[in-house]
């Protein structure tokens, strides 16, 4: 069967995958792509430890739902965001949206 | 649904009604006034439905309907909170609710409801172009509140909550008596009302008080329904010598009826309370209010009467009350003489017609007073509306010829009788029963009824004051009808003078048929010729809310004849003297008695005397005493030196702790936290994914030491 | 080497792949796509670990909600993705490295907690009563129905939140002209 | 011999199971390649199925436009599409200039891909069906939409305004109306207590839930009509606006793809009402020989089917903006409703039977009801708006006029 630690392995790897893209793209869209693989990890993650720890307690998979709806709620804001962003700055890069400084 | 849960709900509706106008309708008319009707409409089939159940109920005397509710702890014994519903509650229940229910109908056509709200009107003032009440969901929330004060006082099974009714209804004759607050006479007439009002409540409260401490207990049953509870009381002399405990109490609570019921001497509001809306006075006068203090009097019969039975001599609160009530009967009814405001003599024979409650009561006839307490709350709730409806017509007339006529001066009126036909015949009808007109009215059985009691007893001085009174009360009651409706029209007012809407009608004509209709359940047995057509069913019923029922004395020509005779002399006098009185004529009466009438008609300076003796000085005390030496000078020099004080004290910490070391220690702070801003700032890029990074960075050095420093 | 590992290192390293395109390939219509497909093979994953229904969720989810929204953004904003610039930031090696170091630092996490050496899971006891079992968890009282309301709220106000930060600027300041 | 009839469908399977044994290989691998052969099989009967169904179809559209249809190639016409098969493999795949090709080339088999995927869960038969996964519902929805994907893909990739504008479109009215059918989806999902199609299609042995909850097999309807984008939501392929939608650049087989998967989706959505509101293969019967469900199966099918293609014959394309109003104004909130009063109406009628059906149907037509008296009161305002514009009308009105 299956170790474990590859799922761990695996979910840890999509995850920093997942940073990396958040933290290196600079088109907004993209790194809202990240933060969705960060997630993704996150929730292989659970349903891994839940599989192979408290198969019988059902709160992995509750996370993981929770997690879902989560991600569903960021993506919607994100991605509303950027349209207003825009619509107004007529441009989707991060870095080029940086008026909050000193 | 029994009985008790019936009892529970009368009073509910009408409050639940209060606070849903005050609280959300009060924006809509409308929707107000159809509140308060329907919710008193509830409340008055729940009573029909209730009154049913206990004429249908078998000896309810003795098996009432009670129930109770532990309401406040005091001590090892509990104050109850319940109702209980015998003939004698019930029967008030009945009048009530149907005085009630027309007079609300009647204040909805009363306060011109449909027409437009005239821009000129302002709250606080009566409406003058005859545009709709400026107040209108007020006025409703208002009397919603009365009636629940006085559905609660009726239920009531015990003095405590019997008293919350009973200031509740305090509380809202204040507020209605000045509901045009915008008069200067009804401001002083409000106040006049609560305090004259407030005198009488608080020795009640006394009297409360003391049966309490001397029983242990408020609930009517367990005291007046309880043989050697009564007997103690009547044995156990008071700490007023002469007097046993149940008199002193017995005199203390007939204090509060002397209040609430405007007994001389303490009556000198209820004529001023005219000033109100006319449905207000027609509910304090008749419906309610005073009906509450005969209730408080007959419902405490058995304390009162403690220690008396039949043909013995009367103990002295029952003397008290005999002469109060007959001297006031007679005394009211000699002032009504004289009054030419029409809603004024209907308040003096208010009083008198109380006075001769009280005085049944005071003379040991317990069903003649409650059989005219009813009676008169239909007939005399009957007049005070057709008073407003009679004042609606002249006031339409005023407005309608520019002429400046008091609305309500009878010598201003005559020969309404052709402009509105149905108010005439139905104060016709509601004078009729008022004066006593024989057999057909329902005010002649009870008036007859008390004084064959005051007569077969043998109290003759009672009778024959009595006698006067009622010969009075019908000459004035005549009076008032032939100057109102008979004769020729005095002013143009009067001529333009219109019958009012059906909503103002329709109330009288109700009223009208009980008026006559319910003196019939009372006719004595060996009454000639009528005797026994009719059982005497109201002597069976309410009687049998005393312990041991009062035998029906036999019949006497006597004060029959007596009472016949002064009822149509009265009304025959009254009608020869004001038959044709023609505009711009003085009152006859003022011809033949000269100053006497002066005196009548300045009520024997009450009014004058009471400012004399009370008002000045209270005025005195509260300037002088109080404001000036009390206020102005101890309690504000107090205060003034406080504040000096600690003036010094502050400026001395200001200077010498607060600037130098506090304020220096804050600005250098905010110094430092500037310095700090400055130099770090140059973290803050603007960009998010380096804040992310810098956010990482730190998470995973706390991280790493976290788990590498514990091993 | 089982039948069963075969299909794992295939579906993950499928994902990875994916995952690594996501990151990497410049053009965003392509981002998605490879996106979509990473999501697909942690389905798969799911499948493997025996959460049949999420995997179906994570497709409904993922794929079709959350990509095709992300796919909506890019054809409304795509003049941008024509301009050819470089899509990387000017100090990408530093994410870089940190999701290295990260990487990493969760390597040694791994190797430090014991349950890694799990290798076989625990049958499960009741495997059609799990849907069942996780249907009634969420509405019930005493486990975790205050989760599952909060996240109910959430998702409302992300509804109401997004569309009125995507209100277009015109009738929007007629709207408050209005009011 | 009986269990011919009986079961035969697990005859035919045991059959091939002794046969392949014989042939020795291994049980892993038998039943891995039986399962291989059935969607094999499945998908491919589909597919020519589809060759019909488009035949039916323009024998039928034509009839309801007084025209004889397709009636040269073949018997009736009956070949017509396979000449067109034909001409569609034999034309040149064009490519136009700046395609992407990953998404471009992925678009058509996707297309396909997700509507033949549909037939994995819906049960033709007892023991006739791909996979009885429990949470078939969920499946059917989250495959389905992989359409959407598909179209959007091709929008994108074709480089063509037209296709771009009609992709729009398409995310718009896919999107908009996947929220209702899912909606409407929970509601057999409650009756029957589960999501597994096969229970679903169990739990309606005694009475259909088109009986039970005639709004919600309604809104599946329409909102499935809609997902399919169908006349008269068409809209993503409005010649006369977009000239094609989205396939305007595909030509050939991939254009052939996507035709197909249009027509099969059709036919796919009645399959999937059939299944969960007119009680899949169940009828008298069915329950002892599975060839006879399989028969009512098809015969409610084409009934609804047909019902389809009427809808497409007689009603006009809507606008774009009495679309988004249609869903969001109008099915989505019924939906929802009508979801509240099934649960609600499902928790408080504890007994079975007649009174429960009664009560919901009762529930339904009250509902009906109130909404089309809601539509009256609406439509009046309108038409009072329109008459006379200027009497109080603000700026909302206009815009609820004018569909913004």
């Amino acid at each position: 069967m299956i170790p474990l630690s590859w799922y761990l392995v695996l979910a840890a790897g999509i995850f920093c995958v997942g940073l990396y893209g958040a933290l290196a793209r600079r088109n907004a869209l993209a790194i809202l792509m990240g933060i969705e693989l960060m997630l993704n990890g996150v929730n292989l993650n659970l349903v891994a430890f839940w599989r192979y720890l408290t198969p019988n307690f059902i709160t992995g998979q509750v996370f993981v739902l929770i997690v879902l709806a989560v991600a569903a709620s960021e993506a919607a804001v994100g991605l509303a965001l950027i349209i207003s962003i825009y619509r107004r700055r007529s441009t989707v890069v991060a870095e080029e949206i940086n008026m909050l400084k000193w | 649904m029994q009985p008790e849960l019936l009892a529970w709900l009368i009073p509910l509706p009408p409050i639940l009604a209060f606070f849903l106008i005050i609280l959300w309708a009060y924006r809509n008319n409308r929707l107000s006034h159809t509140i308060a009707l329907g919710s008193m409409l509830i409340s008055w089939g729940l009573a029909m439905a209730l009154f049913w159940v206990a004429i249908r109920a078998e000896d309810l005397g003795h098996h009432p309907i009670v129930s109770s509710i532990p309401w406040l702890p005091t001590g090892e014994t509990s104050l109850n909170f319940g109702i209980l519903i015998d003939p004698l509650s019930a029967v008030t229940l009945f009048f009530v609710a149907w005085t009630c229910l027309a007079i609300f109908l009647y204040s909805v056509g009363y306060h011109n409801f449909g027409k437009r709200r005239d821009p000129d009107d302002q709250p606080g003032l009566p409406p003058k172009a005859g545009g709709v009440e400026p107040m209108y969901a007020r006025f409703f929330a208002f009397i919603s509140l009365f009636a629940f004060g006085m559905l609660t006082l009726v239920v009531s099974d015990n003095l405590l909550l019997l008293f919350i009714g009973w200031e509740i209804m305090g509380l809202c004759s204040y507020l209605l008596i000045g509901f045009w607050y915008g008069k200067p006479s009804a401001r002083d007439a409000m106040v006049k009302a609560f305090i004259t009002t407030r005198i009488g409540d608080v020795l009640m409260l006394l009297g409360l008080a003391y049966l309490y401490s001397v029983t242990g207990t408020l609930n009517f049953r367990a005291i007046l329904f309880d043989e050697q509870v009564l007997h103690t009381l009547a044995e156990t002399p008071s700490i007023i010598g002469g007097l046993s405990t149940a008199g002193l109490i017995g005199i203390l609570l007939f204090l509060g009826t002397v209040g609430k019921s405007a007994q001389w001497p303490l009556h000198v509001w209820l004529p001023d309370a005219m000033e109100g809306p006319t449905p207000v006075s027609a509910m304090i006068h008749a419906a309610t209010m005073v009906s509450a203090g005969v209730y408080l009097v007959l419902r405490f019969f058995p304390l009162l009467t403690a220690g008396w039975h039949e043909g013995a001599s009367l103990t002295p609160s029952m003397l008290v009350i005999a002469g109060i009530g007959a001297f006031t009967a007679l005394f009211a009814a000699t002032i009504a003489v004289t009054q030419v405001d029409i809603k004024r003599v209907l308040a003096y024979s208010t009083i008198s017609q109380l006075g001769y409650m009280v005085a049944a009561v005071g003379i040991g006839a317990f069903v003649a007073g409650a059989f005219h307490l009813i009676t008169h709350a239909f007939f005399k709730a009957l007049l005070f509306l057709g008073s407003g409806s009679v004042i609606h017509g002249m006031e339409h007339g005023v407005r309608h010829t520019h002429e400046h006529v008091d609305a309500q001066d009878m010598f201003n009126m005559g020969g309404l009788r052709r402009k509105m036909p149905i108010t005439f015949w139905t104060f016709l009808i509601g004078g009729f029963a008022l004066s006593g007109f024989p057999l057909v009215t329902a005010g002649f059985w009870s008036k007859d009824e008390i004084l064959a009691d005051a007569y077969g007893h043998g109290y003759l001085l009672v009778f024959i004051i009595l006698a006067l009174a009622a010969l009075l009360t019908a000459f004035y009651t005549m009076r008032q009808i032939s100057l109102t409706f008979l004769g020729q029209p005095r002013t143009d007012a009067a001529k333009h003078a219109h019958e009012s809407v059906w909503t103002m009608t329709l109330p009288l004509v109700v009223l009208a048929f009980f008026a006559v209709g319910i003196g019939w359940v009372g006719i004595p047995e060996q009454f000639p010729l009528l005797g026994g057509v009719l059982p005497n069913w109201l002597h069976e019923f309410v009687g049998g809310t005393l312990i041991e029922h009062p035998q029906a004395l036999d019949f006497n020509p006597i004060p029959l004849l007596v009472s016949v005779g002064v009822a149509l002399g009265g009304l025959l006098s009254g009608w020869l003297v004001y038959r044709r009185v023609s505009a711009g004529v003085p009152d006859p009466l003022q011809r033949w008695l000269g100053p006497i009438y002066t005196v009548l008609k300045n009520k024997y300076y009450f009014d004058e005397l009471y400012h004399f003796l009370f008002v000045r000085p209270a005025y005195w005390f509260a300037e002088t005493f109080t404001y000036r030496w009390i206020d102005r000078g101890l309690i504000d020099g107090f205060l003034h030196g406080v504040g000096r004080t600690a003036m010094r004290i502050g400026s001395f910490l200001r200077n010498a702790i607060d600037l130098p070391i506090i304020n220096g220690l804050a600005d250098r702070f905010g110094e430092g936290v500037k310095w700090l801003g400055r130099t770090f700032r140059v973290v803050q890029t603007g960009r998010v994914q380096e804040y992310l990074i810098i956010g990482l960075v730190f998470t995973g050095l706390l991280l790493s030491y976290l788990l590498l420093a514990q091993p | 080497m089982t039948v069963t590992q075969l299909v794992f290192l295939l579906t993950g390293g499928v994902t990875l792949g994916a995952a690594l395109m996501v990151v990497l390939s410049p053009r965003l219509v392509h981002a998605a796509l490879w996106l979509i497909l990473s999501l697909a093979g942690t389905a798969v994953l799911f499948v493997l670990l025996e959460a049949g229904f999420l995997a179906v969720v994570q497709v409904a989810i993922y794929i079709d909600a959350i990509a095709i929204l992300i796919i909506i953004v890019i054809m409304l904003t795509r003049r941008v993705m024509i301009r050819g610039e470089t899509q990387i930031t000017r100090n990408w090696w530093l994410g870089a490295l940190s999701a290295l170091i990260l990487f990493g630092g969760l390597l040694i996490l791994l190797d430090m907690v014991p349950i890694i050496a799990i290798d076989t899971p625990p049958p499960i006891a009741d495997a059609d009563q799990l849907l069942e079992d996780l249907g009634r968890s969420l509405v019930d009282v005493d486990r975790f129905i205050l989760p599952f309301e909060v996240a109910s709220i959430m998702l409302l106000a992300a509804l109401i939140g997004s569309i009125m930060i995507a209100w277009p600027l015109t009738t929007r300041a007629e709207g408050e002209g209005d009011q | 011999m009986d269990q011919i009839l009986s079961d035969p469908f697990g005859w035919f399977n045991h059959l091939l199971h002794s046969l392949l044994e014989g042939w020795g290989l291994s049980p892993g691998f038998i039943s891995f390649a039986l399962n291989l052969l059935g969607a094999f099989v499945m998908g491919l009967g589909v597919l020519f199925l589809t060759l019909f169904l488009i035949w039916a179809e323009r024998k039928i559209i034509a009839r309801i436009q007084d025209r004889l249809g397709p009636n040269r190639v073949g018997p009736f016409g009956i070949l017509q599409t396979v000449a067109d098969l034909v001409k569609l493999v034999t034309k040149e795949l064009i490519v136009p200039v700046g395609a992407d090709l990953g998404p471009y080339n992925l678009a058509p088999l996707l297309a396909v891909m997700s509507v033949v995927g549909l037939w994995a869960v819906i049960p033709l038969a007892p023991k006739l069906l791909g996979a009885d996964i429990n949470v078939g519902v969920l499946y059917v929805v989250s495959i389905g939409a992989i359409s959407t994907l598909s179209i959007m893909l091709a929008g994108i990739s074709s480089n063509n305004k037209y296709a771009l504008l009609g992709a729009f479109r398409t995310v718009a009215q896919m999107v908009s109306y996947a929220v209702p059918m899912v909606l409407a989806l929970i509601v057999p999902t409650l009756l029957a207590g589960s999501m597994g199609m096969v229970e679903i299609v169990e739990e309606q042995r005694s009475i259909w839930f088109l009986v039970i909850a005639p709004v919600a097999a309604l809104i599946f309807f329409i909102s499935s009509i809609a997902e399919v984008g169908r006349t008269p939501f068409d809209l993503l392929e409005a010649e006369s606006e977009l000239v094609a939608g989205f396939h305007i650049e595909y030509s050939g087989l991939r254009f052939g793809m996507f035709f197909v998967a249009e027509f099969l989706h059709a036919f796919t959505i009645s399959a999937l009402t059939t299944t969960l509101f007119l009680g899949g293969w169940q009828g008298p019967g069915a329950a002892e020989y599975p060839l006879l469900g399989l028969f009512y199966f098809g015969i409610k099918t084409a009934l609804v089917y047909f019902v389809v293609i009427w809808v497409r014959g007689s009603f006009p394309r809507i606008r774009i903006d009495q679309m988004n109003q249609l869903n969001w104004k109008l099915i989505t909130p019924l939906a929802l409703v009508s979801l509240m009063v099934t649960a609600v109406v499902e928790k408080l009628v504890v007994e079975m039977g007649l009174i429960r059906i009664g009560v919901h149907l009762g529930a339904n037509l009250l509902l009906l009801a109130l909404t089309l008296w809601a539509l009256r009161a609406y439509s009046r305002t309108v038409r009072r708006r329109v008459e006379n514009p200027m009497s109080g009308l603000t700026q909302s009105a206009h815009q609820s006029l004018s569909g913004e």
